[in-house]
């Protein structure tokens, strides 16, 4: 048992997966020397060298494009983009390539690639520094989406999406880097299309995933005195969804939140909702309600507070589910 | 033998001549000579001199080669007429690109890996791919569907220029496993304005990557013009990134094959990546969905057909008595058979199970394609006999 | 009153823009001499010029990056991206120029630049060029995304798109390119925002767009002789959608099916079926139930009618919102 | 006066020396002339010729661009303090590439059109842009917000590269306009390795649009250095693209000024798009939120310091007895007051009010904006005061 930051424990998980597997590469801007600029990529080019550990042109396709050439080739490449609103300029490689790739080929060809984007708000930073780009992957058949939200699975998940034979879009909330946790490094980890109860109750489901996951909890936390008993699951999987341990928890509580940072309109949540709505009609005391960000561009960071759903927020759904 | 300079008034440097026309900005600013063109074997079957390039083939070899250019200009054929009788969605055919897609095809060793656009059936049968392969994709029964560590031949890729990243990072990958070996990535004239195209070019260059580009320059993006693209010629693209560029004959499948035998034999031996364009001309249109009658003068097309790829071969072939008229019957015989081959086996190829909407999507099991699934194949098995 | 296909009636829309504004200019790969892979810019440049009517290199996120310029210049561009597989190059300066732009100016540039993209399947194509990309559209604030279905909105919804003072994402139905009507050039348009019922009806709302808007139609004239009856609305406006009209239906008729080509995860019907539950929770017998692509790429064309939700699969929806 | 040519193992040229080495393709095939770095003024101050260009500025120019550097420093370093207060959350420094920014935003007539990235602070000066006007997006109370067509100097743009298409296309704008006018547009050295860069030399070639292309090779983006992005120097990026390219001293004002001037000229003349590589070095750290050290060793930086676009400035002036120390105290009393000036404003900057959120986002009506203002409206209400 260590106690680890979510990058150190990314890092650390990284690291293990370049020792147990050399066709492991990470290629990014900046991951090298830099050690990325949240430092995820920390030492692993002193101790991995310049062919494992690229520092590529600045050209997130071209990291993208070549990554899928590396992996044709046996490799598995970790890309890194450096912030969530930078994957944009390669989202042809991702959508038309990447995650359509293994179909072509029926199949004969694995594209185990892994794209780790840094996302979320809450650091007070610039434009397309905050933005969480979900939506658009588990839009996209083909693609794995996970996000992680602690030390644990940071550590546990990067290396499962390492192992795992389809391209994955790995999610790390940037404002949870900080955060430490005990990590035990011999555990056997959930699976990695699992969700997890991070918090059982008995009135209200609330799903989340990545940097809400805290929000929630601590939310979960504050209504414990009044007696409102809140059940918060961790995704953890964007795509698929583990429908199962979803459906099961809202048949129990009748009442469900989604929360997520991303734009409420077109958003994962509302997949949730409607997939929720239908399995568990009969159930449910009220609609699934949504909270989320607006559907606006990311404002600039001294409204962010606003933007996001923060402890408040959750538990005026909350609320609002109760006023069914 | 003549030195190799096209001659003026003859369809390469009208061309030339008209692209040079749009180029616009002072000679005195940068410009550079007139472009050079790498020609072994001229249109009327006459081998010339190169200074930097030649290439020694055997009359056994250079009948291969005319074999080769004949045989897929036939399943090109065959495969124009399967669409036209509905047998094929459309088709993205090759005429007049043979000698580009032989002579490069030709150069590849069985450890080099190809990249190829979709319309590359000549590099396909280069590389040993059964050509009926070819027709899944354009049939709609499949996207492709063949196994590209099979033959070293990477499936067709319809998103213009994307495949150009990935056979540089395929390179970085030789690179890294320390192997005998090079890429060859193709792709068009259009394609050269694409951002995946000219990053891949930085890609290469700073790695240093065993690649070479080859672009087959048939003057058409669909219906446009060269000069919607570059106003230079394109194989000087390359000096601006730092590496090597060259034109071509692509109509000459001597020259296609030696200038990039020797990039290809560059990149292996770590001198990186080479530019070649090779300047011909889609003689059709640019798929069967197209009507190029909208775009382009007939006389264009008929000054090529002066310029055609296999004449010159059988021409230079015949001045040689490299073979006999038997020779050619046999091939024209074979190619007969393949047409009928490839036919017989295109109506043959079966409809896809509905279900198998389904497979292949990941490698893994997926919790949603399962549910997905399972559902469809409810609803289908609702249906009377279980047939929608 | 001239019958005019949709292709024609785009035609003649763009037509009308280009006499009425000097401004508006037309840019894509293959719009000028050939007029467009489906000549829906047939003989525009030879009657407005290569000035007004772009044939540019073969780059999408070159043509929307030289719209956005011009129109800051004050030109109000119409881009075509020449299959919806192939807007993915371009989503870089779609997401993160032409939608975040005015924001970014706090309103004082306005971003009058159309995007049309033939989209949808049913023409036997190959691969990309039979998708429906609307929900990456749809999730990203700062666009407009509407959707035409028949060509009397063909001619008019360009018009209003391109007068638009706001960036537009202009989908076509390119399996009803085809499809012919009569169209009253002088009448007077419906809202850009606004939903239309089709068809009338009392039992089940079903809601749809672009080129499902014929099928679903279809589906409604084929369930009448059994008695039951279904409300058409043709949404047109993604976003915003006209959350109004479609309540107001929701409420009388109780159900609603969507339908979409669209992959169904994470697709707009999800969105829709998330804000119709939360508004009309009381009203609705049974979830919105969605009727769509699968959560798989495009798949070859012979297994396209199973892909492609058809009469009989929006039938089995709404059939299924009678079980519950 | 002496003739333009760096003298060995001045900080310049070993850095292009550096560079060079990483060349690694066979100097005969392709490799051109070692880069020529146009220069007027050299860092010990005195002027010297270039055949190509030259530049004739009365005393009260060369007092007025003295000042410019010096102000546009104290802007910046007065924003790196406000950043270490808590006052901004980031900023970019432009320290070091003063000349470059002021040389060629003086090159500019008022209908020219600027598109900056996040840096231009100089350039932003010369266009007449109030310096408080930059903080906003810094302190995070816009993205900007101040109106491009007021001083045509474009928005900030952070996303690497995307500002060189929009400046092609306001250009070919410009030029339908038949106005007699140009763009510029800034970028680094990163940033010529985005695709869309690349799709922009090639937009403004094919339509020989009136841009000049400024890029500052300050040798590094973020902690890569350029051999990550090249293998040859950057300015002959342009001839690949059939337009030229210069490389100039980015640290000489004078040189900057020069160079852009004639090729702002030129594409106000038809005569297209010019790429001008100002070779430069950022001082500082990439922004404040950068550790420098993690990455580079301090000698270079020394190296550098002994380059200072400013300190040149000032050696010449002195040497040329174009001011005296009562003009310097002047400047020095002037960047003071505007330094209090930025800051004092900078603190006064009012924090948006959170419906702002739903502003601007679409110039027309739009219902689902409306419905989420109006909910957080009624939410924000609900909280004691109003204020949550
Ligand atoms: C990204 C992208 N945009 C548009 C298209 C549509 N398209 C297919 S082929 C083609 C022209 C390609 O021209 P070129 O690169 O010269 O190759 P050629 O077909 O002439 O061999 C276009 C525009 C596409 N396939 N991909
Ligand atoms: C598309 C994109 N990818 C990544 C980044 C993150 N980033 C910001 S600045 C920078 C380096 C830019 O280097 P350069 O172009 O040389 O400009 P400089 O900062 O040196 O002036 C990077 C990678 C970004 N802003 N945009
Ligand atoms: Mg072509
Ligand atoms: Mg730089």
């Amino acid at each position: 048992m260590t106690t680890l930051t979510l990058a150190k424990a990314i890092n650390e998980g990284l690291r293990t997966a370049m020792e147990d597997d050399s066709k492991v590469l990470i290629m990014g801007e900046d991951v090298g020397k830099l050690g990325g600029v949240f430092r995820v990529t920390d030492g692993l080019q002193k101790d991995f060298g310049e062919s494992r550990v690229i520092d590529t042109p600045l050209a997130e396709s071209g990291i993208i494009g070549t990554a899928i050439g590396l992996a044709l080739r046996g490799y598995r490449p970790v890309c890194e983009i450096q912030f969530d609103g930078f994957v944009f300029p390669a989202a042809d490689q991702i959508i038309t390539q990447l995650a359509k790739m293994p179909l072509r080929s029926l199949g004969k060809i694995k594209l185990p690639v892994v794209v780790r984007i840094p996302c979320g708000g809450g650091i007070g930073a610039v434009e397309h520094h905050s933005e969480s780009p979900e939506a658009y992957f588990t839009h996209t058949g083909g693609l794995r989406v996970v996000a992680c939200s602690n030390p644990v699975d940071g550590y546990h998940m990067i290396q499962q999406a390492i192992r795992c034979d389809d391209p994955v879009i790995f999610f790390e909330p940037k404002r949870r880097y900080w955060d430490k946790a005990e990590v035990e490094r011999g555990a056997a980890p959930l699976a990695f299309d699992r969700a997890q109860i991070v918090r059982p109750g008995t009135d209200v489901t609330v799903l989340t995933y990545g940097p809400m996951v805290k929000t929630c909890l601590e939310a979960a936390a504050a209504v414990e005195q009044d007696g409102r008993s809140l059940e918060v699951i961790d995704l953890r999987s964007l795509n698929p969804l583990d429908t199962e341990m979803v459906f099961e928890s809202v048949r129990r509580t009748g009442r469900c939140v989604v929360a997520h940072e991303a734009p409420v309109f077109s958003g994962l949540g509302a997949e949730l909702a409607a997939r929720i709505t239908e399995a568990c009609f009969y159930s449910l005391e009220a609609p699934v309600l949504r909270a989320g960000g607006f559907s606006t561009p990311y404002p600039p960071s001294r409204l962010e507070d606003h933007y996001l759903p923060d402890l408040d927020r959750v538990l005026d759904a909350v609320d609002r589910t109760f006023a069914f | 033998m003549r030195v190799n300079r096209p001659k003026d008034g003859d369809p390469i440097s009208v061309a030339l001549n008209a692209q040079e026309r749009h180029v616009t900005f002072d000679a005195s600013r940068g410009a550079e000579a007139p472009p050079e063109l790498v020609q072994l074997l001229t249109p009327e079957g006459e081998r010339v001199e190169h200074p930097a390039y030649d290439i020694d083939l055997t009359p056994e070899e250079v009948r291969g080669l005319y074999r080769d250019l004949v045989l897929v200009r036939r399943v090109d054929m065959e495969a124009v007429a399967l669409q036209r009788q509905g047998e094929l969605g459309i088709w993205a055919s090759l005429l007049g690109q043979e000698a580009a897609q032989i002579g490069s095809g030709r150069a590849l060793t069985d450890a080099d890996m190809a990249f190829p656009t979709y319309r590359e059936h000549g590099v396909a049968w280069c590389r040993g791919v059964d050509p009926v392969n070819l027709l899944g994709l354009f049939r709609g029964v499949n996207h492709g569907g063949w196994d590209p560590a099979e033959h070293n031949f990477h499936l067709y890729t319809i998103v213009i220029g994307s495949q150009t990243l990935h056979a540089v990072g395929y390179a970085m990958g030789i690179q890294r496993d320390g192997a005998d070996a090079a890429t060859i990535v193709y792709f068009g004239d259009g394609a050269t304005s694409q951002g995946d195209v000219n990053e891949s070019f930085i890609w290469a260059s700073v790695f240093n990557a065993p690649v070479v580009f080859f672009c087959q320059n048939n003057q058409w993006a669909i219906s446009e013009p060269l000069e919607k693209q570059s106003r230079i010629p394109l194989y000087r693209r390359a000096s601006g990134f730092g590496f090597p560029g060259i034109r071509v004959d692509g109509n000459d499948v001597f020259a296609c094959l030696a200038v990039t035998r020797q990039a290809l034999k560059n990149a292996r031996e770590g001198q990186g990546p080479t530019l070649i364009e090779a300047f011909t001309y889609r003689m059709g249109a640019h798929t069967t969905s197209d009507d190029p009658t909208r775009y382009r003068v007939a006389g264009e097309l008929e000054a090529w057909k002066l310029k055609d790829p296999i004449e010159r071969v059988k021409a230079y072939m015949f001045k040689n008595q490299l073979a006999d008229q038997d020779f050619f019957d046999s091939i024209e015989a074979e190619a007969a058979d393949l047409g009928r081959d490839v036919r017989k086996r295109c109506l043959e190829m079966p409809d896809p199970h509905p279900l198998e909407i389904f497979e292949h999507v990941y490698s893994e099991p997926h919790a949603l394609l399962t549910e997905e699934r399972e559902q469809y194949a409810a609803y289908l098995a609702s249906f009377e006999g279980g047939e929608r």
